[in-house]
């Protein structure tokens, strides 16, 4: 079963892809689609079995590789974490494939777009049910390279490729620090499957190399360079940059890719990566560290964008950090959780983005929208609910998540624990107010573009609604429902032994035992957000422009995202086009070719040119150069012979 | 005998010496090179004597002989290139025989 | 006594004449100089007892080789040419190698590894010139029939450089003179008298 | 049965009569280009069936040289004709076969003047290189591998672009000059061994400093070949001249002859020297792959820019190579059949668009993905196989790499890693800039659709970097006992007592 | 006196004194053909005679005549080399300019003296065998007696000819004196005893005299004046024939004479083969016409072989005699093109001339590119083998910085033959090169061709024979 989920979005994409225009759009569409949804069917159904009988298997495919100790064989892996993913991936993927087919409706390359989004979805599928690190970046790039794919889906338009080759190569910095992290562990353990690595760990976590003069502990090492590829692949400050401008790919892809799954991989890594961890005290508290910091960060500048998704994914990263900081102090289930939870809200703000988008026939900026509330009531409902839930008010899915792990930082009682707790109560606040604020700007006030447009604005057609429904059912219950497996009392018995947590950890346990103001902090805070948020954007419309002016340097700071990407481009952009130049002008052609071949082939003429000025054609010219000759031996050898 | 093999060998030095300086010095005419070339056989030819005379041994004037007979003929042969030399050209000079060179 | 006197005379005009031979500026001098120069190796020659030598030498280079130069020579008329400008910077360098040519060679002559007085032919009574031609038909036919040949080489090699048939001059062709027929030069033509 | 049969002469010289036959038999007209191309094409897919006939019956478990052929040749100094293969040169054996036929295949209507000459050189060229690869004689191994040269000479020189002379030049002398020294090293080794079998050479030990300077002059010649920093600047200029073909082998099989050169001679002849300078040419192959990477970055030319790459991604191969691991030469012989599958793909396509726009500017391109979406497909694919993208053969070859230099310098594998990153700017950044965007130029609006034959040759290609990129497997095992072969030598090596090759050291001057 | 040994050069001598006459009395218009014809049979006739004669070793008058394998060997290849001159040269001569039916007969007894001295054993016989080949030399460079260049290079050739064999001739007289004989036996002996000052200084007399046949720097200076001033038939027997002979006569006096002098020779050779390949190879460069570019590829070439030489192996001897075949064959093929090529019914010599040949005349032009990548010495053409021999010898005797100069000139050396296959292959002809193919040449250039691309396989046949001739040396 496990291998027919996993390989009928190969399958899929595949006829899609090369068959596509032979079968015909609409079969094409059809056909991915329901290959998706029994994908889903069978996940839930192996979610079902798994979580009652707990018994974790692998699959094995076909050997990779294998030379030495160096051995790698194609295999699924179903555990409770993989298979917790695979219902998110499998749910939220069939939901944006039923999606499309209205969404994408007036674009011509439909099996295309399908084709990549089954292949994303095999990607991701072989992402989190592999068995060892390798199959892992297998899934792992081949999420980027979708990716890739879905944000340049409209190659015509230049920001669109733009945007998806900052996508792959962004993903590549965090990915050098990943395959150099595989590479780690192999070295270290010997091994790159899971569970021998995990068996091996507490024996060898006092290992340490010498690198640069350094004596650096390995499996810190290891954590770290691992982390870096989960910064890359979740878009975490430093490796940020590429996530809002994915936004360039149709809506559909933001939602799958760029909130519900890609963007989580990091987080299931860290989850998946756990055992090692747990040894690796330090790692954990840069993980807090950049989680606690992306989440505040994204937040702030959420606070100032104008393009509806852009908000939505400064959200996703913040939301992400969340993931990380609870990941930080060890509180695997909750980041797991939220990671759950989190995928069906914000795969439903984004499709809801995606319909007001379409609604407003492909318009993104919030200034030109403005009450259209009534023109398309069901996406502004649930567009509501998916802010409740992302807001985190009480008995909607964020709530429960996103508590438990402000919790859980607290209850770290550690340094960086309170950094997090604090950070993640300021981004519970800023992320409140940011979600009104969208749903404000959206759907209230004047329609502040033409009239006509206004009369084109209309209500999404039925099969992108129906997704909109399921994910909205998720967004509301999938909190409560899950809370209790996840990260219940009952949470070593539901995760198995893919989640560990080191006893001296004791974080997650005591996240529940916290004082109530801590349990209370963030819902006030988030009330107080959507409160702010209301008089800001209707009671008093001119205060944003007036604080905006007033803090302007802050203001500017955030809006122009804090100028990660005016940095990135000056330190790398720039410089790796300076230094190519400098290189292939000054280097290659202005040193190594110039005194190399050229250098070499211009001496060989001018010597050329000179030694025929020795045959002059004047006799005795030629008869002094012989006896030169002959004088010279002469004296050699007289003076070798001791005269 | 007073007059040593050794003042034999220095007169030939002198001679071979000045034969080579006709060459190589010589800014004139080529028949003063072709002249130089004969001192320098004579030479060749006082020290073949010399060293056959106080060898005691024959083959030095025997080896002296054919060196004579081949100074003739080379002496007919560049002679003979030397006037062929001349009508194409009109002149000897050596300072003008350079249309070959580089 | 004597013949040290008489050897340091002659080397004495050799020398002058060789120097004279590559310096007068007029080529029939230096002709004559050499000339004079063979003479007194012939001189030379008879002191260190190769009396046939001399004969050659003076038969051979002043009777053939010299004439043949005088010859040309005269033929040729020669320009007295001018010394060029190159010439004087160019002297000090190429007199400085002949000179180190010539240091060499006498150092070589006096570093005492002459090998003297093989004597392995002691009976001297033989004249020199009986000596020679015991030997050159004998020993050397060999390189005595080389020698015929480099002549006739030479001979031939001259001719062909040399002799031009110019239009006009008459001359002997062998081939047709032997071939000519009565019928094909006289014609008998009958002339009506009158 | 097997060993009675000459296989690897046959493989070796079948080309040499089809090129005979083409020489002798057609004519530089249209039905002369027509029948030379049919000969060529069949005799070399005649050799490359042959060849998977080696590679069927090449038993893995043999810890030695297979289809030994030998015949004396000149015994008095007992040097012998002597071919065999092992599994370091069975790869690139059957590489050359694989893709001399898709050269020969790609050339059909790119090569307009003078076919058959240039398909009688092919096959040439396809005798030198599977002679290179056999030859287990160090003076036959010699002469093929500078022969070479010929063929390849007249290739970009006459069929090549704008700057042919200068760039057949540079690529002849440069080459040349490399390998020179070799060929003296080869002497003195004859001369000190008194044999030029390879199997016999490896066994003896050469004293530390003869090494040293034997390893220098082997260095010298395979460093230019391969081609290393700062060695490399002829390759850019050879690429960009040749014709599609020519720098199809030249990448794909050309650039493999030094990689093959350091594995089969340098490290195992002279393992003392390569252990000494293992530090020395894991500092070039750093600077290879974020020097030429980044000047990659910042080109206008697209041949250029894949060339710059190809020396990038042969930095890897002697970071393998010489990383002295299992993983590391297992991944460098990886890497270089990858890379020549890639590569070669990568050349195929800048030629395909070349044939029909005549221009390589980058800038003269944009939005070709709307006319010619197949040939997108297969561009892509070859980009994101150069680039590394797991699934692809290119992953493999960098991976084993970098797992093996890790073994044994982390510090070299983190330099070495960055080239994934610049390897991916500028190879998208290529794609973007060629394939992106709208076709708004009238003369890329009017490209043509890939023809038959242009799908047939990718398809191949495609399916072997894809099985490669899933299935390793079967390749390592090849090589895998060969390479232990090495490592026994090196690892016997590199534990020999330190304090000796210091105070040999100190007898050169060089500390 | 059993003149068995010597019947081949007897037979020539005579055969030529008849050509002489044949000359005289053949009606004027065929004579030269009719000459040139009598004179190849009576080659190939003595060739045989040779061939008949040199089965056993031995020697003749008194020791001055030696034939032996080496002998044999030279002279097969002197023979063959004149033979196959003639015939590739015979059809232009009449363009070329001269007409003289005592050409070939001139060549002949040119031809009678390298035979000799390739047997000579003596001071005495080498000197007049050397003149007896010079002579002629001198006179055929200048056969185009109405041109001023002809004339020049026979001038220059003849002056400096002189100049060299006056220093030959003063070093006999040292090495007399201080031998008190000529012969070589006798040299060796006291050589052996005692290596005077006079005897070295003999040496390197004799030595440069010997060099400046074979055209070594600094002794070579005639050598590219010559080529391009003689007609191209004749610069081509220049290029091919008498080189075999000095080449073998400095074996003789190096390994038969002065075999106990090694250490001597050995230097002197060294520098002189070390100045030939460099300068070889750079002048080279910036030549223009194809002939005195000739002249320097074969002053670089001889360089080379010396390089077997001045190892002082016998294998590096063998070395140098296969070397000589290949040189043999490369450059009767390169003369054959240069002798076809014409403009316009006129002699044309400069490489530009070659543009596009590749188009119009491909035989030719594959045949040329062939010969030059041997010349170049790239494997596995005829032209690496040679290399192989002589740098492997090189190596062997440790001269190892020797032979890395020798690789190295060989690969600015592979940079002016990679030009003229640029002209011929890469570059577009505006105007057509006329070329004479007559079908003996081009017959003749196929052979060549076939040699130098197989010449591998008759390696090993080569190396035997050679090694058996010089271990007998």
């Amino acid at each position: 079963m496990v291998y027919l989920i996993v390989f009928l979005p190969l399958l899929g994409s595949i006829i899609a892809g090369f068959w596509g225009r032979r079968l015909g759009e609409k079969l094409s569409l059809y056909l991915t689609s329901t290959l998706l949804l029994i994908s889903m069917t069978l996940s839930w159904i192996t979610f079902w079995q798994l979580s009652s009988n707990h018994v974790d298997k692998v699959y094995p495919l076909m050997e990779w590789m294998n030379i030495g100790d160096f051995n790698v064989v194609w295999s699924l892996r179903h555990d409770m974490l993989s298979a917790v993913m695979m219902i998110v991936i499998t749910t939220v993927s069939a939901m944006v494939h039923i999606y499309s087919i209205g969404y994408m409706s007036h674009d011509n390359s439909k099996p295309r777009f399908m084709s990549y989004l089954s292949l994303f979805t095999f990607a991701m599928l072989m992402l989190v049910t592999s068995d060892n690190l390798i199959q892992l970046f297998f899934g792992w790039e081949g999420v980027g390279l979708a990716s890739y794919l879905l944000i340049g889906f409209w190659y015509h338009k230049p920001s669109a490729h733009t945007a998806a080759m900052k996508a792959f190569i962004v993903n590549r910095v965090g990915d050098f620090g990943f395959i150099l992290g595989i590479i780690a562990i192999y070295s270290v353990f010997g091994s790159l499957y899971f569970d021998e690595i995990f068996s091996d760990v507490e024996g060898l976590h006092k290992l340490s190399i010498v690198m640069l003069g350094f004596k650096i502990n390995v499996i810190e090492l290891i954590a770290i360079l691992l982390f870096i590829g989960a910064m890359g692949k979740s878009a975490q400050i430093g490796l940020h940059t590429w996530l809002p401008d994915a936004m360039e790919g149709p809506t559909p892809v933001s939602a799958l890719i760029h909130a519900a799954t890609m963007v989580t991989a990091g987080v299931f890594l860290v989850c998946r990566m756990s055992p090692l961890l747990e040894f690796a005290p330090f790692a954990l508290n840069v993980i807090t560290i950049v989680g606690a910091m992306t989440a505040i960060f994204a937040a702030t500048i959420g606070l100032t964008q104008f393009d509806i998704k852009r908000v939505i994914a400064y959200s996703t990263c913040s939301q992400l950090g969340y993931m990380f900081f609870a990941a930080g102090v060890s509180a695997y289930p909750a980041s797991m959780f939220h990671l759950t939870t989190h995928a069906f809200f914000k795969a439903l703000l984004f499709l809801g983005a995606g319909s007001v988008i379409h609604a407003m026939s492909d318009e993104q900026d919030m200034r030109k929208m403005g009450g259209i509330w009534k023109k398309i009531p069901i996406t502004y409902a649930l567009m509501w609910v998916g802010s409740l839930a992302l807001a985190g008010i009480p008995f909607f899915a964020g709530y429960y998540s996103k508590d438990l792990i402000l919790e859980a930082a607290w209850a770290a009682s550690s340094n960086s624990g309170y950094f997090a707790f604090w950070l993640g109560c300021l981004a519970a606040f800023l992320t409140a107010f940011y979600s009104w604020r969208v749903l404000l700007l959206t759907f209230h006030g004047n329609f502040n573009s033409s009239k006509e447009g206004l009369d084109h604005v209309h209500e999404s057609p039925i099969v992108m609604l129906i997704p909109l429904f399921v994910l909205a059912l998720g967004a509301i219950f999938s909190g409560w429902f899950f809370y209790y497996d996840f990260v219940g009392y009952n949470w070593k018995e539901f995760w198995g032994n893919s989640i560990f947590i080191s006893e001296k950890n004791k974080a997650f346990k005591l996240a529940h035992y916290v004082p109530l103001w801590v349990k209370y902090l963030p819902i006030f805070l988030a009330i107080l957000g959507i409160l702010c948020a209301y008089l800001f954007y209707v009671l008093n419309p001119n205060l944003p422009k007036i604080l905006s002016k007033k803090f302007s340097p802050i203001y500017n700071l955030f809006f122009n995202k804090w100028y990660f990407d005016e940095l990135y481009d000056y330190l790398f952009v720039k410089s790796f086009i300076k230094f190519g130049n400098f290189f292939w002008k000054k280097g290659d052609e202005g040193t190594i070719d110039r005194f190399g071949p050229n250098g070499i082939s211009n001496l060989v003429k001018n010597i050329s040119s000179k030694s025929i000025i020795i045959q002059s054609g004047y006799i005795y010219h030629y008869a002094f150069a012989m006896l030169i000759g002959l004088v010279v031996l002469i004296t050699w050898l007289l003076m070798d012979y001791g005269i | 005998m007073i007059v040593s093999l050794e003042h034999y060998l220095c007169l030939s030095a002198v001679l071979f010496t000045l034969g080579v300086f006709g060459i190589f010095l010589n800014r004139k005419n080529v028949i003063t090179i072709l002249m130089s070339i004969e001192l320098m056989l004579l030479a060749v030819n006082i020290n073949l004597v010399s060293f056959s005379s106080y060898l005691n041994d024959i083959q030095g004037q025997i080896f002296t002989i054919f060196v004579l007979t081949v100074a003739a003929a080379e002496a007919a042969i560049g002679l003979a290139i030397l006037v062929i030399y001349y009508r194409n050209s009109g002149s000897i000079s050596v300072e003008e025989i350079n249309k070959l060179r580089g | 006594m004597v013949t040290s006197l008489f050897f340091y005379l002659f080397s004495f005009i050799i020398t002058a004449c060789a120097v004279m031979v590559i310096s007068s500026r007029n080529p029939v001098h230096s002709v004559l100089f050499l000339i004079l120069a063979f003479f007194n190796s012939g001189a030379l020659f008879v002191i260190l007892g190769a009396e046939f030598l001399a004969m050659m030498l003076v038969i051979v280079y002043v009777g053939a080789v010299a004439v043949l130069f005088l010859f040309v020579v005269m033929m040729l008329n020669i320009n007295f040419s001018k010394i060029k400008e190159g010439f004087q910077k160019y002297f000090p360098i190429g007199s400085l190698i002949g000179f180190i040519l010539f240091i060499e060679i006498i150092l070589m002559v006096f570093s005492g590894d002459l090998l003297v007085n093989k004597n392995n032919e002691l009976n001297d009574n033989i004249p020199n010139t009986h000596k020679i031609g015991s030997l050159l038909y004998t020993e050397y036919i060999y390189v005595f029939q080389l020698s015929g040949l480099i002549l006739l080489v030479a001979m031939v090699g001259a001719i062909v450089l040399t002799l031009r048939e110019r239009p006009g001059v008459k001359k002997q062709d062998i081939i047709s003179q032997n071939t000519r027929k009565v019928s094909d030069v006289i014609s008998i033509v009958k002339k009506e008298s009158s | 049965m097997l060993s009675s049969i000459p296989i690897l002469s046959s493989i070796t010289f079948l080309p040499l009569f089809g090129a005979l036959i083409i020489l002798l038999t057609c004519s530089d007209d249209e039905q002369g280009g027509k029948n030379s191309k049919f000969v060529a094409l069949w005799t070399s897919l005649i050799t490359f069936i042959l060849s998977l006939f080696v590679l069927f019956n090449f038993d893995n478990d043999l810890n030695n040289f297979q289809f030994i052929e030998k015949a004396s040749w000149i015994p008095l100094s007992n040097v012998s004709y002597h071919m065999g293969v092992d599994g370091i040169s069975l790869p690139f054996v059957i590489l050359s076969t694989f893709l001399i036929p898709v050269c020969i295949f790609a050339s059909f209507q790119s090569i307009k003047k003078q076919v058959p000459l240039f398909m009688s050189l092919f096959l040439i060229l396809e005798v030198l290189m599977v002679g290179t690869f056999c030859a287990m004689d160090i003076l036959v191994f010699y002469i093929f591998f500078e022969a070479v040269l010929i063929p390849m000479f007249l290739i970009i020189g006459i069929w090549g672009g704008v700057r042919r002379v200068y760039s057949a030049f540079k690529f002849f002398l440069y080459t040349l000059l490399g390998s020179v020294l070799m060929l003296i090293a080869i002497f003195y080794i004859f001369s000190k061994t008194g044999t030029t079998e390879i199997n016999e050479i490896v066994k003896f030990s050469f004293p530390y400093e003869v090494q040293i300077l034997l390893f220098i002059a082997f260095f010298a010649s395979f460093s230019v070949k391969l081609p290393m920093w700062p060695v490399h600047t002829w390759l850019p200029d050879a690429h960009v001249e040749a014709p599609t073909a020519g720098s199809v082998i030249l990448a794909g099989v050309l650039l493999k002859m030094g990689g093959y050169g350091f594995l089969r001679f340098s490290i195992p002849m002279f393992p003392d020297a390569s252990i000494l300078f293992a530090p020395f040419v894991f500092v070039l192959s750093v600077i290879a792959i974020i020097y030429t990477s980044l000047v990659a970055l910042v080109q206008n030319d697209m041949k250029k820019m894949i060339a710059y790459s190809s020396v990038a991604h042969m930095g890897f191969v002697t970071i393998g190579a010489f990383s002295f691991t299992n993983e590391g030469m297992a991944g460098s012989v990886y890497q270089m059949v990858s890379h020549g599958l890639i590569s070669g793909a990568l050349f195929l396509c800048v030629g395909i668009v070349y044939d029909r726009l005549h221009t390589r500017e980058i800038n003269a391109y944009g939005g070709v993905t709307d006319v010619m979406p197949n040939f997108a497909v297969f561009f892509m694919f070859m980009m994101l196989a150069s680039v590394g993208l797991p699934g692809t053969s290119g992953f493999v070859g960098e991976l084993l790499v970098l797992v093996g230099i890790w073994k044994a310098y982390p510090i070299v594998a983190i330099f070495c890693a960055t080239g994934l990153i610049l390897g991916a700017i500028y190879m998208l950044w290529l794609y973007r800039r060629v394939m992106f965007g709208k076709a708004i130029k009238e003369e890329i609006v009017s490209l043509e659709k890939l023809s038959k034959r242009e799908i047939i040759i990718f398809v191949p290609i495609t399916a072997l970097i894809l099985i490669f990129g899933i299935y390793a497997t079967p390749l390592l095992d090849i090589t895998q006992l060969s390479i232990n072969n090495i490592l026994n030598i090196t690892e016997f090596h590199q534990n020999k007592n330190k304090v000796s090759q210091i105070a040999a050291l100190k007898d050169l001057g060089v500390i | 006196m059993n003149l068995y040994g010597i019947s081949g050069e007897i037979f020539l001598a005579i055969s030529g004194m008849i050509a002489l006459l044949i000359s005289v009395f053949s009606s004027k218009d065929s004579s030269l053909k009719i000459t040139t014809r009598f004179c190849n049979l009576s080659l190939l006739i003595s060739l045989i005679l040779i061939v008949l004669s040199h089965q056993n070793s031995g020697y003749l008058f008194n020791e001055m005549y030696v034939y032996d394998g080496l002998s044999l060997y030279s002279k097969t290849l002197i023979l063959l080399g004149t033979i196959l001159t003639l015939l590739i040269g015979s059809k232009p001569q009449k363009i070329d300019g001269f007409n003289q039916p005592e050409y070939p007969v001139l060549i002949l007894f040119s031809v009678l003296g390298m035979v000799l001295m390739s047997s000579s054993k003596n001071l005495i016989s080498l000197y007049m065998a050397l003149e007896l080949q010079s002579l002629p030399l001198y006179v055929i460079a200048a056969i185009n007696r109405d041109n001023l260049k002809s004339s020049e290079a026979g001038l220059k050739y003849f002056i400096l000819g002189a100049l060299s064999s006056g220093l030959l001739l003063f070093g006999m007289s040292l090495v007399y004196g201080a031998v008190g004989d000529t012969s070589f036996s006798l040299i060796s002996e006291v050589s052996s005893q005692n290596m005077s000052s006079i005897l070295l200084v003999g040496l390197v007399f004799i030595l440069s005299g010997l060099a400046f046949k074979i055209s070594l720097v600094p002794f070579h200076m005639w050598t590219p004046d010559v080529y391009e001033g003689a007609p191209t038939p004749v610069t081509a027997f220049f290029a091919i024939v008498p080189k075999i002979a000095a080449i073998t006569i400095l074996v003789r006096v190096t390994f038969s004479a002065f075999d106990n002098a090694i250490t001597s020779w050995q230097q002197i050779i060294i520098f002189l083969s070390l100045l030939s390949m460099i300068l070889g190879s750079f002048a080279a460069i910036m030549q223009n016409n194809l002939k005195r570019l000739m002249a320097y590829s074969s002053i670089a070439h001889m360089g080379y072989a010396l390089v077997g030489v001045a190892s002082g192996l016998l294998e590096g001897v063998s070395g140098v005699l296969i070397y000589m075949a290949i040189y043999i064959i490369m450059n009767v093929g390169a003369f054959i093109i240069i002798l076809s090529m014409r403009r316009d019914n006129q002699i044309v010599e400069e490489i530009y001339d070659l543009k596009g040949i590749s188009k119009t005349h491909p035989f030719l032009a594959f045949s040329f590119v062939t010969i030059l990548f041997s010349m170049a010495g790239i494997p596995p053409l005829a032209g690496f083998f040679g290399k192989w021999l002589v740098f492997y010898s090189a190596v062997n005797a440790n001269l190892i910085f020797l032979a890395i100069i020798g690789v190295l000139t060989s690969v600015v050396g592979a940079f002016y033959y990679l030009r003229i296959i640029k002209i011929m292959y890469f570059d577009e002809n505006d105007v057509n090169l006329d070329v004479v193919e007559n079908k003996s040449s081009m017959a003749i250039l196929g052979l060549m061709l076939f040699l130098t691309l197989s010449f591998g396989i008759f390696l090993n046949w080569f190396v035997e024979t050679t090694m058996g001739i010089v271990s007998l040396i």
